[in-house]
């Protein structure tokens, strides 16, 4: 059996066998102290709660320590005074009591689970299998394309696309924006970038532009000078590139 | 024994898992499906009559021939069989969860049982006992659990409707609770 | 049938493998060899005289009870005629991932699926639908999968190309290599 598991944020977490929670443990000291479940003595349990937690040394687990803490609010909200009127009074253990039902319920079915699969752990099924049949065994398949498709589409709905999906809604336009910091910067000596990318101009705009920038950067037909940071991108003509 | 008797027999000798009795009836085009159902109770009485060491269950979904138990021990102690391993509690608790709650997220077993299933969950989908049915509607489009063939077979179980139903359980959540409604539709749903 | 005939009929029943006659003894510590090799007669002649589909036989280094040879095709043909079965949705889904992704490796479908896939791989390869097709040059050079003829033959496809792609399925179902630049435009060009 796995006494040890990993529990995410809990971290190492020692499931002891006899209590695989905080409700199983809330359950024994119920039982234990023959207190009614519809009327339990809040400040007692909890005290018994934390004491157990101390002994089992559970005092790491984030599961029993958050039980802890409910049980603590729910001391408390049972000490503050009750408004006038019993139906304007809601009972702070009524959420406690129904999942503690709720769990209790659940325990009586694996009982009924464990009685079962005991039995039928007692029996042994005709463990040989004739090697010549294994591929017989298998029944034909019912599958049609269109349900294979269905699947396609149910992963499509269900997958996470890559972010770039999301952020570009046209085309990008390199070769275009090309152009047009080829034509800015034949009319000016010395260009800024927002003379190619205009303010307001899409996101597709930005990248195309930037990316056209960076190629003719690249090929030697321009410049690129940022005289500090987050200032404007000077754009200035390359001579030696275009006589090249 | 007569003859279909005999092709039954050797089928579900030859099946390492249970054969659902229409599945049983494809074997003899002619046979109907009261004559099938004569053939396995006279199986089934021939094992138990001629006190042999297996016995025919109906069981897991279908039919299947088992050993008695009495002799597990014995086989074990050879070695000549190992039974499978027991499954933890906290196996059994989510098991149990997901095959009253059908479909049922991670989430909402972590709310009844109080601790993360995670790795549980991992474990019984690995061992075959549940499968991924479907993706809640829910934020996140959690993943929504159900029981497998499998399951039933580890408890021997016809179908689902064999296990208790919750107003046949000793502790009946009443009607102090809040969500009367929704368990009375639940209970609507199981049985 | 005496007892031990009856240990030994259980023994032989839940057994992967034969078991020769020295080791059938070890189930009772009591039994002589005489007595194993009686209540093995017994067996026998039980399974001969009362017309049972099995028979004990000695083979392959120790002793099985198999179904009689007269049976073999009655039930070949029989699984042959079980129902159809259908795929579970989350077999679906891997095959769908293995058929637009391969080749594909385990870890990458449980990317996509958010799911543990080892269950539903072994059993669509044992359902001859995909094969392993290489390893990946990653790190513990993990297997790779493809879709195989089978495949093609039940969807009646003549070639992979032949699956319906939409431009939305190309997107989406991309293996995801390195956001380079190009990746980028290349994605939006489809798009």
């Amino acid at each position: 059996m796995d006494h040890v598991t990993n529990a995410g944020d809990a971290g190492f977490v020692v499931d002891l066998p006899h209590f695989s929670g905080p409700l199983d443990l809330l359950l024994s000291l119920i039982r234990d102290e023959k207190v009614d479940i519809y009327d339990i003595p809040v400040a007692r349990i909890c005290q018994q709660f934390i004491e157990r937690m101390h002994s089992l040394k559970l005092n790491e687990a984030a599961e029993y320590l958050e039980m802890a803490a409910r049980l603590l609010r729910i001391k408390a909200q049972m000490l503050l005074p009750r408004p006038d009127g019993e139906e304007a009074w809601e009972d702070p253990r009524a959420e406690l009591v129904r999942r503690l039902l709720e769990y209790q319920q659940m325990r009586e079915v694996v009982d009924v689970l464990e009685r079962l699969g005991e039995d039928r752990r007692n029996r042994f099924a005709r463990a040989y299998v004739p090697v010549a049949l294994t591929p017989a065994v298998q029944a034909p398949l019912s599958l049609s394309l269109a349900e294979l498709l269905g699947a396609v589409d149910r992963v499509l709905r269900h997958v996470q696309r890559p972010d770039v999906h999301d952020v570009i809604s046209r085309p990008i336009d390199v070769d275009g924006f090309i152009e047009v910091v080829r034509a800015v910067i034949a009319l000016r000596a010395i260009a800024r970038f927002r003379d190619v990318v205009p303010p307001g101009s899409e996101p597709w705009e930005v990248l195309s532009g930037l990316l056209a920038l960076l190629e003719l950067a690249r090929r030697g037909e321009l410049r690129l000078r940022q005289p500090r940071p987050f200032a404007s991108v000077e754009i200035k003509r390359e001579f030696a590139g275009e006589a090249a | 024994m007569n003859s279909l008797a005999k092709l039954l027999e050797a089928a579900l000798f030859a099946s390492p898992r249970p054969i659902p009795t229409d599945e049983l009836a494809a074997l003899d085009a002619e046979a109907s499906p009261a004559a099938v159902q004569a053939a396995l109770d006279e199986l089934r009485e021939h094992y138990d009559v001629d006190g042999h060491a297996v016995e025919l269950v109906d069981a897991g979904g279908g039919w299947q021939i088992l050993t008695r138990p009495e002799y597990t021990e014995a086989i074990e102690r050879a070695q000549m069989a190992l039974r499978p391993r027991r499954l933890s509690p906290a196996a059994l608790e989510t098991l149990a969860i997901i095959a009253y709650r059908q479909p049922i997220g991670r989430a909402d077993i972590e709310e009844i049982r109080g601790v993360d299933v995670g790795s549980v969950i991992k474990s019984l989908h690995e061992r075959g006992l549940i499968d991924v049915v479907g993706r809640s509607e829910a934020l996140g489009r959690p993943l929504l659990y159900g029981t497998t063939g499998a399951f039933l077979e580890q408890f021997a179980l016809r179908h689902l409707e064999e296990l208790p139903r919750t107003d046949e359980l000793a502790v009946a959540l009443r009607a102090r609770e809040p969500e009367t409604l929704e368990q009375v539709i639940h209970h609507d749903e199981v049985s």
